[in-house]
């Protein structure tokens, strides 16, 4: 079939053991090949290995690829492959009318129907009559292609995802060579398997180039992605962090200690660092957060750049140590993997509501700079940036990441490493006053021991500015409290101006986000400019402190619009440090923020610049910004659309 | 480096425990030990976490670091991990070290960082003005505890042993003699060395150890362990352990009386976990077992930690980044 | 000598050995049976025990006594009693020229003057030319007076304080039977000691009767202060803490589990409470703050009330337990008794700078009641109403007090007991559904194990906001999120309407302060109200939800100044809930803000409205209410005078 | 309350552990415990950490709290504290349990507060997908250690005891033979009891324990502690383990070989803790020890915390307020 679009989102879903996630990586590795941009969601379930067919053990894979700027995931696959009932009955909501829906029509038994509690089998029952529903018994179908290889059945039966893989592939035209060259390199020593994945993998191209409803399924082959520098990959958050890393460590010629505690979904991060430590990083799995930050504090006065990771409920736990790294004048890099809280909450799923904890979240007058990176690939550039600011200021940095950038991947153009600027630290081997202050950042000396010109005592009590003794003395106390917070705002200094990433530089509305949702954010934005709307993107990426223009230039729109996924605390910082009054869009569910979601809430801002219809559930009222002063938490918020869950 | 004294470890700020307070001849003992045992200021760092013994780096000159509360065990290891030619000493009370840094004490302990930590035990929380600790005897009267403390106490040699220490050893304040030999073998151990400290709080738990560390009485109320040599204590030494091996348990004789013999006496082997275990407990009116209790080797953490070659930058962030499947514009690679 | 004042500042200094705080507690009750309010101030050195005659171990006392409302110990005293020259000159500064001192002239021994780094002694060398100084041996007359009691130099010698007192008392004519009546009980077992002490504090008395120079330190005898509540007591901050609680289970006919661990200036609460474990409260001291907070949490969910308290540093390491509370839906009491941070900061010294960390300090959207104590006596009825929200709505309350506040005592009306309304619980022991909810607040039923009927299982994992099950669902996600927001939001049904503590309730300017820094807001604006200039007083107790019409009083103003122990907490409150332009004054340097601080800035602010001279080394400005939007923190900032610490 | 069968302890949740989990035995013998043990489900409390193990609250049908990681002792110990009479359970893991939660388990160890606390020890962290805990063994391969772990294990048993520990027992998960009778003992100990369960995580740690686990060996892997009956193990009960008083360890002997009789065997002995010392540490190839190792009588903590008469109401708030002198406006009083 053809299509007017230049992408597509297709979705992978079946149980653990169907190889789903390998099928979506290599997927997406093949249509990177294509010169397709892409951006990809894994969707896991909570349970580490649900019984098979059940509706909670479903895992999923998601991709949208094709041309011109792909920065989500997409709201709704156009393709739905499900291995199992319960792979089809739980994506079913998402799927728009019209969309097409393969299944293994050998999975759908009663006894798999049952497990998926469904009462009657949803390819008879009239339930899919909305879709383009292809049934494919697919166990046959690969059962056949290897019988060959002399596998048993079982083993045989293992290769239907690589038969699907096939298939997959064929539909969009997308090439076959790397996922052949990584089942060669992958199972090189067991050559039964080898071929017997090879034979599936082209079965499954071939089945759809004979079957008589092929054509139903050939989708046309998209054009390569404008895309404008010279070298590609496809990289997820986790890994990207992981290089940003060992990048700073380069950058700088300081080892990274990086010191955690596991926790869904940050440890993936450890994960990836424990495969660079050859790079200028060190691991620590320590016995509790707390031991975590503190090891990387030690580790930081040993002049290391000590490194710590968390989500919500541990990071909390590091608040106090913090305060000890913020007094100390240490640097450290503190990353935060938000997901759904309050407490344990929903430790897989996704949610910015830490940035409040993040900001304002410690006892004292704490300051401390707050980065935010947008996408899996920015996670190399905020982390390289964070531990950069850590060490210029000598002063803990957080950064915020969540379990969405963690696990999703994005098509990265690679960076230029050459044109990246060496870090410099404040290690003055001959100072010999380890609390020499740099005249512009207030940064103090990064004294190392072993260097007998700057032995030194620190601590968590208030010192004396000059001399890092403990000081009582109220005017020290006052002069240290304002060097902190200059300290902190002298950062400001040394980033770019706010900029807009789409749109005009004033106008009717600034969508104004931070994190994950830029990818939402950017084509929801996309659409409106085309729909000639005057809207712009603006992305904060320095939440602490905020750019020095960035006043000035929402004060140049009439709405400020801030979409997050939590009750509005990117809102609270931009009225506390603005006094901005901003219409806020939050959703709360543990669900990514959908491109219709904000669509919609453009839309009743700018209720007579388009004519399509908004349906909404809910009564808003948009407060126009410079107006009378109102309690914007009460008047101005815009609430998403539910059940599109 | 020229010879120090022990006034060169002396810092310029002045001392400020209450007048009398045990932690004054401790830190004589730790800055004679510092001199004697030949350390390097520059490469000895003091790391200690929150109550009146912590705020022992302020009076030492060396590299130090008065940390937060129970956590000087965790900003330790970070400090050994990361710089390992740095000989680490960790100042901590029984507050401290037992109550809200137990789980980092017990890691320290288990992990074997090359850490000397100095634990110094009053049995009271000075700093916050007297409440009982979990070192405290039951029926401890304190503010937080009028009516006499509830809890059992902590052992602080029997959690030691417990979490696989390999090396114990127990002091007292004022003993000038042997504190400063007994802190450069705890610095010459090679793993974490755990040192217990009795300690007078002349404040809040004045005299609690009067009846074994008195010096009058010291050589009836204390048993020197010394590795190879018999458990003998008593002012004439006639006195010793002798091992019952009927309840496993240790008991004193007097050499001469009843048939006892010297060799009798049980001769100290301080590789013997089952012997450490019952001599931290021994308590009056059994002596109390003072000096180096208990030691095995065993490879210090951060050994193998910089043996799996961790930090060392071999590999280019340059090649890394372009690690797996790379979309070139001018032509497709792997 | 005769004076045209309503009241007094006295200040007694000197070793910890010599008794300073318990002269001060026993002057201020016989200043309270003169019928004088009064407030008070005690000033513990940082160290434990510091060596006799440092200057940093000096141990003070100040009170304020006398007519019309007294609710600061004062700025500067009008006398000082200093008992040895460390004692002297660590509070020259604070003392205004020609105020009294009256000084040991038998402890200006060469040896002590070096002990207080004093190179030539103050009596001699001209430096007190400013006020008037009046040397007594005291130490002589004591011996003296205590001859005949037949105890020893030493012991004699310990007598020292009664004999000053006896001479304070003389010099205010205060009554001196509630002292005698205190050495009686105190020493009745040890008559030599009792009599000595009546002996000294009888001479100390006739000395001021009889000496010759005893017209100059003869004051007018204050008129008893127009106090309108029938029984008044002094009492601090810890006690009518402990107090409150007390009240608290009385009133809910619920036990109160209170579970702490050492940390000042938290302590005390814990102190005086394991006085009243008979009256309905029992005492936990657990391993550490997160183990303190936990064990209430799981008194809580037995069913008893739990409280936990702390201050900064600990309440950080609680924080993650928060959500466990907020999650589960229980009723907590979280204590924080501030102090001066960051880290471990300033011990002693006080500060207001846990704002942020109670309103925004933890993971996840969990939002939770906060209130503010504002003075010593106000700890009392705010431990009760934070158990009433806990306990009405099932929610944890932070309640924030300071080390000020802790110590601090004033004279305080004796509430009708019998008038305090009851505490309702929401134990339903007829209910069959621990999540059966309240239809106004939406507070879940307090379900109690032993109860057949409500048999649950809870967590902080995200709930099925019906059963407490587990739930992934989205849609329940986003319902769960809205519900604790309204849990929280319904609190503000409950509490009073904001009101003016003095002044009109529209004007030129409010004075909007929270906390510790009531009593000297109140003199402050008392003044400026006395001088003719527009100001009122809004002192706010209910910092979240806040009450719901003061955005309305507010913007009733043309100008809101906010002073604050901190950079600026509760303007940034106030900024996010109100989008209120309010100007800042803030001092972090430990010390209390003077009421001359304040009344500077409110000068700086009507500089028209008197002719005092206004100042100030700092150029500041102030930025209009209403106008367009500013950075708050950049412009219009009054930053309080220092030097004058 | 009728009697119950171990179905009425289960609750209407569907168990989501991975199909072949050992915890789905636990959950079957606590269920078994429950119910022939007499609990009453409304009396009846199940705390836990967080963890693959402290999901279990959700599948019994008593009062239950899934608390936050790690904090299940220190919850536990506040409800037990606020009602005693409540039979307060204690479900967590070994990273649960000894990591983040290390300190919690040493006080209420310490204290020995009456819960009864199950420790499914599966020597990884199995939630967060199979990071190496502070029990899996030196070496251990996982995604935070690729080249094998450092740290040295605690040992819960040594670790137990060093925290003064009243009761010490262990048991196998898929023993469905004894470990509901061994969960009685344990739930009616009067104290902290710990129980330590080897646990088989079929994902990330599959087998660790199979050398001392596995049904047909077991005979001759374990040694059954049974208090007064001798130390006996293998097949036909012909071996046993023999007190060497030489080094004070304990060794495997058969009886009729070199001329050891049941007479050489050592008696279990569960009120001695240096036998109890040696028994935990019993490693392959020596059996490992099961069943009550350790079990001493101690008043519990709640009991002297009640005893205090703490939280009664003998006073009233009325005169409280009143204390110390009142400045009364109609006449001063005292
Ligand atoms: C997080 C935190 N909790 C509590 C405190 C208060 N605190 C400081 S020191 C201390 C205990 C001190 O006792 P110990 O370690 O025995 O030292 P000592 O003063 O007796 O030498 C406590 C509870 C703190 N500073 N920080
Ligand atoms: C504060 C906090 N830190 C970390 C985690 C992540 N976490 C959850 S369970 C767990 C370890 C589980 O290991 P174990 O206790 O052995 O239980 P198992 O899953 O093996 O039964 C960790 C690290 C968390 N939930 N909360
Ligand atoms: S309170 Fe005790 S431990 Fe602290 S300084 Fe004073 S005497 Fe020493
Ligand atoms: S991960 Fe391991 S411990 Fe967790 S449920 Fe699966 S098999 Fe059991
Ligand atoms: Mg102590
Ligand atoms: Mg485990």
């Amino acid at each position: 079939m053809s299509s007017a679009t230049d992408r597509y989102v297709v979705r992978f879903a079946g149980d653990s053991g169907d190889g789903i996630q390998l099928q979506g990586q290599q997927f997406t590795i093949a249509s990177a090949l294509s010169g397709h941009d892409l951006a990809t969601l894994p969707d896991f379930p909570a349970e580490i290995r649900a019984p098979v067919g059940t509706r909670y053990g479903v895992s999923a894979f998601q991709i949208q690829f094709g041309g011109n700027r792909v920065t989500t995931p997409g709201d709704a696959p156009d393709v739905l492959i499900a291995f199992n009932p319960a792979a089809l009955v739980v994506n079913l909501p998402a799927l728009p009318p019209g969309s097409q829906i393969i299944v293994d029509e050998s999975a759908f038994t009663e006894q798999r129907l049952k497990r998926a509690d469904l009462a009657s089998n949803p390819l008879d029952d009239g339930s899919l009559a909305d879709y383009r529903v292809i049934a494919i018994d697919i166990a046959s179908l690969t059962l056949q292609a290897v019988a060959e290889s002399g596998l048993g059945n079982k083993d045989s039966l293992r290769c239907k995802n690589f038969f699907v893989l096939g298939l997959v592939l064929w539909m969009f035209e997308q090439p076959r060579e790397s996922v052949a060259e990584w089942i060669e390199a992958k199972f090189a020593n067991n050559t039964a398997v080898r071929d017997a994945n090879l034979a599936a993998l082209n079965a499954g191209h071939a089945f759809g180039e004979t079957a008589e409803f092929g054509h139903e399924l050939k989708y046309e082959k998209l054009p390569v992605a404008p895309l404008d520098a010279t070298e590609y990959r496809t990289i997820t958050g986790a890994e990207a962090m992981a290089l940003g890393l060992v990048a700073a460590s380069e950058l700088s010629d300081t080892e990274i200690m990086f010191c955690s505690y596991p926790i869904t979904p940050a440890s993936s991060v450890l994960h990836h660092l424990t495969a660079l430590e050859d790079c200028g990083a060190s691991t620590f799995q320590a016995e509790d957060e707390i031991a975590a930050i503190c090891a990387a504090i030690g580790a930081s006065y040993a002049g290391k750049l000590g490194v710590t990771s968390s989500s919500g409920p541990g990071i909390a736990l590091k608040t106090e140590a913090m305060g000890l790294a913020v007094s100390a004048e240490l640097p450290l890099v503190i990353i935060n993997s938000q997901r759904a809280g309050p407490s344990t909450g929903l430790p897989t799923k996704t949610e910015q509501s830490d940035l409040y904890q993040a900001v304002y979240g410690r006892n004292g007058d704490t300051p401390l700079p707050v980065l935010a990176a947008a996408t899996p690939g920015d996670c190399f550039t905020m982390a390289t940036e964070a531990a950069r600011i850590a060490m210029r200021h000598m002063t803990p940095v957080i950064l915020l990441t969540d379990g969405y950038i963690a696990n999703a991947s994005e098509l990265w153009p690679i960076p230029d490493f050459d044109a990246i600027a060496p870090i410099e630290t404040r290690k003055l081997p001959h100072a010999t006053n380890a609390f020499e202050r740099d005249a512009t950042t207030g940064a103090r000396v990064w004294a190392e021991p072993g260097n007998a010109n700057q032995i030194y005592r620190v601590g968590g009590i208030e010192k004396d500015i000059t001399t890092g003794n403990i000081s009582y003395d109220a005017n020290n106390h006052q002069a240290m409290t304002d060097l902190r917070q200059q300290k902190v705002a002298s950062v400001a200094d040394f980033i770019p101006d706010q900029g807009v990433e789409q749109g005009e530089l004033e106008g009717s509305v600034a969508v104004v986000a931070w994190g994950s949702t830029y990818g939402t954010v950017f084509q929801a934005v996309k659409r409106a400019i085309a729909a000639g709307m005057s809207v712009s993107q603006v992305h904060i990426r320095h939440i602490a402190p905020l750019p020095k223009n960035l006043g000035e230039l929402l004060n140049r729109f009439d709405h400020v619009l801030v979409p997050e996924l939590n009750s509005g605390q990117l809102a609270t910082l931009l009225r506390d440090k603005l006094l901005l009054n901003v219409v806020q869009l939050n959703k709360v569910s543990g669900q990514p923020l959908h491109v219709s979601e904000l669509t919609d809430a453009i839309h009743q801002l700018l209720p007579g610049a388009t004519e399509m219809s908004v349906a909404s559930q809910h009564s808003t009222t948009v407060a126009p910004q410079h107006s009378k002063p109102v309690a914007p938490q009460h008047s101005t918020t815009v609430a998403p659309q539910q059940g599109a869950k | 480096m020229a010879d120090l004294s022990f006034k060169d470890f002396a810092t310029d700020q002045e001392v400020r425990w209450c007048p009398g307070c045990g932690d004054y001849s401790i830190l004589k003992s730790t800055l004679k030990a510092l001199a004697e045992g030949g350390s390097d200021p520059a490469k000895t760092v003091f790391v200690s976490g929150i109550g009146c013994s912590s705020r022992m780096p302020y009076y030492i000159e060396t590299y130090g670091f008065h940390t937060i509360h129970g956590r000087a065990p965790a900003v330790a290891t970070g400090v050994k991990l990361a710089n390992p030619d740095l000989d680490v000493w960790v100042v901590t009370g029984d507050g401290d070290g037992f109550s809200i840094g137990g789980n980092h004490l017990l890691h320290a302990l288990r992990r074997n960082v090359n850490l000397n930590i100095l634990l110094f035990n009053n049995e009271i929380y000075g700093l916050t003005k007297g409440q009982y600790s979990p070192t405290s005897r039951k029926g401890t009267k304190s503010p937080s505890s009028p009516g006499g403390s509830l809890d059992a106490p902590i052992g602080p040699g029997q959690f030691a042993l417990g979490a696989g220490a390999t090396f114990f050893a127990r002091g007292v304040d004022i003993d000038q003699k042997r504190l400063p030999g007994l802190l450069i073998e705890s610095k010459e151990h090679e793993g974490t060395a755990l040192v217990e400290i009795l300690q007078n709080c002349i404040v809040y738990n004045k005299d609690v150890f009067e009846d074994v560390a008195a010096k009058k009485t010291a050589a009836d109320t204390q048993v020197q362990c010394e590795h190879g040599k018999p458990l003998l204590f008593g002012k004439n030494s006639d006195k010793g352990l002798r091992l019952n091996t009927a309840n496993l348990s240790l008991e004193a004789v007097t050499i001469g009386e009843d048939g006892v013999t010297e060799a009798d006496i049980l001769i100290h082997d301080e590789t013997s976990l089952p012997l450490a275990q019952m001599l931290v407990n021994l308590a009056p009116p059994l002596p109390v077992a003072m000096g180096v209790i208990y030691r095995i080797e065993k490879t210090p953490y951060e050994a193998s930690f910089r043996n799996r070659k961790t930090g060392e930058r071999r590999r280019q962030v340059k090649d890394l980044l372009r690690n797996g499947y790379v979309l070139d514009r001018r032509g497709i690679r792997d």
